[in-house]
């Protein structure tokens, strides 16, 4: 049997044979988002995973900053945050197995360092001294995607070569709320059902796309319905509540590990930074809205739960703290080094093997890098 | 006569001001895209125009090229005047479809009856240090599909002149706007903005007696470098700012080139397939026997838009023209 | 107020603040398609509209037999029939006020010519002597769209524009299932939710896509289910039962004309013949399916109505029948005639004025046509 | 030495063969497209390779481009050879991001760690009788987006040999397929198919001294016409068929133009902004000397496709060629 022939079929037939494939009720979301922390299911979570979260999602506010300091010294070229964020980012990264892939969004470098990239090689793209500074091979981790949505066909692509040959992997594939706009979203998650590739789609709603408030985005109940559209269920999570984003993803990659296709999650959040280093907020959005949801913080969320239940306190939030003043004094001492960069490189990768054109380009190019080093002397 | 306070103003400040003029004069003219309302657009070219005209018309739209350039032409069906803003030049793609199989073909396509008077800015090219997807310069994608104008000015007051008239058009225009002049500044008299510019007149920025430099948009200024810099060297280089690559205009190119009669082409986008290689054979075909040189390229490499911190290699610079110029085998003169 | 701000919006707070925007309920069609035909409301149906659209229908299946006539009389370029499908396209046109407006996708030639359009006029494209034989202004019909789903943003936009006007227009845009997979659709409909601009989209689900069956196109329980992910209703109707799909689309119209946004409608039917007289049917597709779908055809279960509540006898279906012959007749001789064509109209309509490019290029085709003569003479 | 059966084959029979004994000899190999499975293609290119290699290995997608580029670049980054099929020239519009943001730069993006040897099969070219959208010449589009090899086949063996090539090339290839050669016949020998040809290559198909024409897909079986014709008019013309636009075999093209002193660039794309000018302009940079006269082009018009009816007028056809030849200033040489 063929990957093709296992799907059960949508096909209208005349009455009164007629009968729709699916039940759509599964596939709905709850109305209200999924949530762990401070509720009594938080008393049976894993103590284990839940240090390692908070571990994690403290490196993570910390290497934000730490980043966004290195904008100001002229150090990244640019640095979308996602301060406020750092729970969908770090459970992203944990839901998944070694072997399985992430492909990330433009924002989502600490999902990326989360999974082990080297935190340096995770920054190349915006530090400006290429577009990708990580070999995608070695963690299972495609470029962080600069055109919206984009990236998504490639997850499902890879996910259904996966499983056509037999390998057991799973793709998790990140995406805004604005990115689910775009027509590429829409062909993915319809080329993932259709399909039943082993993908698992994670929207950040943070609320905005740059200045654009979600209400501008969507008409929609929840960007979780999109997903009955699909044929595949739409789970809703408080994408503050980093337990319960792992719980819901986690879900998901087994479901889809399992056969079951694929899941579109929506983790609903906030973006406290602004977009970007070079954007001005303040045009868009005011306090109060930001006040509220630092109330809500992702941090602060689990370390209640952590000290509630006694399994954190004062020491062990210093051991974390400094753990990620650690990550973030070798960021500062590795990135305050220039790179070396040859120029060379323009040409060495266009294809296998350059072009009689670019062969001529390089000889040019060469050339006056000589004159200018003579000149120098 | 009155003395006339001139006001520094950047190309920026002239295009806000050429939408903001232009959607006083005529109701019918509507902003939509990412980010051009409260945010006024990633570079501010649209500020205040929401809060002076109304969401209504500078409207933020859903993150979705098509989408926003589909709707501009259902738009221009009713009669409205869109004005689209891409966000970056990249970002465009998307829209490819609809700007290549609908708003450059339905006048066509329905003998006259919907023309679509559409404008499509697209800030575009490098030197900006952006990331990947924020420094193309795909004007080579435009001028290959008929039913397009394509404009690109180089000045602060064409900035405002050919916006003007691009959005007066009844054809749909590809308005390209050069990331890295956004902040040039000129002086000029907020009173009384420049001149509406007619599209498809090519104009001569500076004038020289040895040899062409033709050229348009970002790479304007720095061909205007390079001939100070040739003087030195005893070449009286003349600089030809297209403004607009479609229509083209040949007569003001070919008059200069009889006249020198040398020329090379200079601009960012890559040369292979680029619009250096259009420019360099329509000016053969038309001004061989004049010609002393084959007409040469100064281009970005063909390669992907190299990453910030490589930039400065790719981009034509005044070194590599005066280099080409170098090359237009003046032994023959002697 | 701006048409902007009259939406609700669905901006997530942080708890205890969160709400869903809309209640989803309302949005989900019936898992059964909607019918009229055989069922006890068929009774209450306004005769005078039974008997048009029974006169539609036999109209439009007279004009697709002889269009694919034509074809073989190379009188056509090529000819995707609708035979099957008679009802949506008959309902779409009659749904309609005159000021609305129609976008039709390729195969729809019979909405367009059931909206008004000459019926010669409406095949200009696929005959071949010009893209569009109409003016799209005279009859408020779009052109014909052959990149699928490229014209339901336009729909979205001339409502929206209609709108801001002030102007009570609405836009009926029809795609394929096919169509429903490209992202112009997502957009479009996005697009229509946020703005709730009065569009509404009929999807014809024939069951393929050329070749490609519906199981290969969705996993969705419904392609009517895709409604609830952009936050408007969505209804599935017996493509078949004119009755049925006339009644859905004007309640449709009405809710978009009362300010209540699109509706998206999909209307189960099938295509019977080939996708178009160069398309060969068996190599995907076996007789039993089409025999199938003969049996719950369009013109059949409307005649059945009429003829049993005796709105209809054999002399009305008799008459019905000589008046779509003579439409057939006129079609034919008209068709017949060779159009004349002038070749400098390749020059004509590119710009309001040709650029000098293209002068110079009308001139070399000038002299050519002028030699030609010449030599001819 | 055994007798050998020729047996005719049309240019779809060729690339069906290339596609099969491809996924035969690699199991990486994937096709994937809109009707490539149990339909065969609209061109029955496809055919009997789902049934032959099932439908895992030959997938009709849902009808979406952009998704299907994009799902194919996922299978290659995890080891699969995609050839994907785009029904028709304008329909490969909705997945330019894809191609262009995508396909193109991934090897680039990643310094070679992810390289994209993926096939975009795309049937162009006019003169079918095709409605609107069915007929574009795109190629110049692809030609100006480095990081993707262009080519495209003029004979039923380079059909076989470049399909091959393109296939087991491990950079992306956009392969255009000439839809009016698909029932084009020549003779071959099933039990042993053409050659690999390797991309990049330029090909001389018929000798001459008088002047070239450079040409490639659809152009090359007219201008090999025109050159019959052209005997009548006492020229003997070269004729080379480029075969892969991007590699450019400057070398064999400038060879050609070197002897004959003058050169015509023939193609169907419109002419402004198409491969033409490239074309052109890089033959007169390297041949500037040895030009009697500048090279021209002869394309079609810089208008959208024209209905049936009219494309006779459009499409460069002899006459339009010889006329062409006629203006390469003979006078010069008496
Ligand atoms: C195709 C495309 N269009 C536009 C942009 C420019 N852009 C970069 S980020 C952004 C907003 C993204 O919003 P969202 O998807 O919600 O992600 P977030 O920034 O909130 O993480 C935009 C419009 C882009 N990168 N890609
Ligand atoms: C963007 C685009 N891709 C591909 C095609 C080629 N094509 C024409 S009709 C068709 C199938 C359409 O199926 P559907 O949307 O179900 O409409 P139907 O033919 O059943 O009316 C295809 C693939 C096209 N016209 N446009
Ligand atoms: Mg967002
Ligand atoms: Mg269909």
């Amino acid at each position: 049997m063929t990957v093709m022939e296992q799907r059960g079929a949508y096909r209208p037939t005349p009455p009164p044979a007629w009968q729709p494939r699916t039940d759509p009720a599964p596939l709905l979301p709850d109305p209200e988002p999924y949530r762990v922390l401070g509720t009594e299911a938080a008393a049976r979570t894993d103590p284990e995973l839940l240090l390692t979260l908070h571990a994690q999602l403290v490196r993570g506010r910390r290497y934000n900053a730490q980043a966004t300091a290195l904008t100001k010294q002229g150090r990244l070229a640019v640095y979308p945050s996602s301060t406020g964020q750092e729970a969908c980012q770090v459970a992203a990264a944990l839901a998944l197995q070694e072997r399985d892939w992430l492909f990330p969004s433009y924002r989502d470098t600490l999902a990326v360092v989360a999974r082990g990239v080297d935190p340096v090689q995770a920054l190349t793209l915006l530090r400006g001294d290429w577009h990708t500074g990580y070999d995608p091979y070695e963690h299972r981790v495609a470029p962080l995607s600069t055109p919206l949505a984009t990236q998504l066909p490639h997850a499902v692509g890879l996910a259904h070569a996966a499983r056509l040959k037999g390998d057991d992997v799973v793709a998790l594939a990140m995406v805004g709320d604005g990115g689910t706009s775009e027509g590429d979203f829409h062909e993915a998650l319809n080329f993932a059902a259709v399909w039943q590739a082993p993908v698992v789609f994670l929207v950040q709603n943070n609320g905005f796309a740059i200045s654009v408030p979600l209400a501008k985005q969507t008409a929609a109940p929840s960007l979780a319905h999109k997903a009955v559209g699909y044929g595949m269920p739409g789970r809703l999570v408080d994408g503050n509540d980093a337990v319960a984003v792992h719980q819901v993803l986690a879900d998901a990659v087994r479901h889809a590990r399992a056969g079951g296709g694929p899941t579109l999650v929506e983790a609903v959040t906030y973006r406290i930074d602004a977009h970007t280093n070079a954007d001005d907020a303040t045009r868009y959005r005011g306090d109060t809205e930001v006040e509220a949801w630092r109330a809500h913080d992702p941090i602060m969320l689990l370390e209640r739960e952590l000290t509630g239940r006694g399994l954190l306190d004062e020491d062990g939030i210093r051991a974390v703290r400094e753990d990620a003043e650690a990550l973030a004094a070798d960021l500062r001492a590795r990135m305050n080094q220039d790179p070396v960069l040859d120029p060379m490189d323009l040409f060495a990768h266009v294809y296998a093997e350059p072009t009689p054109q670019l062969l001529e380009q390089r000889a040019q190019l060469s050339a006056e890098l000589e004159a200018e080093r003579e000149g120098a002397q | 006569m009155t003395t006339v306070a001139l006001k520094p103003a950047t190309m920026a400040q002239a295009l806000t001001r050429a939408l903001r003029d232009a959607m006083a004069a005529d109701p019918a003219v509507h902003v939509l895209g990412e980010d051009v309302g409260k945010l006024g657009g990633v570079f501010r070219v649209t500020d205040g125009l929401a809060k002076e005209f109304g969401e209504d018309r500078c409207t933020d739209t859903p993150l979705a090229e098509a989408g926003i350039l589909g709707a501009a032409v259902g738009m221009a069906m009713y009669g409205l005047r869109p004005v689209v803003e891409m966000q970056f030049d990249a970002f465009a793609y998307p829209a490819f479809e609809q700007l290549v199989s609908h708003v450059s073909r339905m006048r066509n396509r329905t003998r006259g009856a919907i023309p679509l008077p559409i404008t499509v800015r697209v800030p575009y090219g490098g030197g900006i240090g952006g990331v990947e997807h924020h420094s193309d310069s795909s004007e080579a994608y435009y001028m290959a599909t008929p039913g397009l104008h394509v404009v690109t000015p180089a000045t602060v007051a064409d900035a405002y002149g050919l916006l003007r008239a691009a959005i007066a058009s009844d054809d749909p225009v590809v308005f390209l706007e050069p990331k890295r002049l956004y902040w040039s500044k000129e002086s000029w008299n907020p009173e009384e903005p420049p001149a509406v510019e007619p599209i498809g007149r090519a104009v001569v920025r500076r004038s020289g007696r040895s040899a062409t430099l033709i050229t348009y948009g970002p790479s304007v200024t720095v061909c205007l470098e390079a001939a100070e810099a040739a003087r030195a060297e005893g070449w009286d280089l003349e600089v030809v700012d297209l403004r607009s690559l479609v229509p083209f205009d040949d007569e003001t190119v070919c008059a200069s080139v009889r006249r020198t009669g040398r020329a090379v082409v200079v601009h960012e986008s890559g040369s292979f397939g680029g619009p250096g290689g259009e420019i360099a054979a329509r000016v053969t075909e038309r001004c061989f026997h004049h010609l002393e040189a084959p007409v040469l390229r100064v281009a970005g490499f063909d390669v992907p838009y190299p990453p910030p911190m490589l930039e400065r290699h790719h981009l034509p610079g005044v070194d590599r023209i005066l280099d080409a110029v170098g090359r237009l085998q003046w032994e023959a003169e002697s």
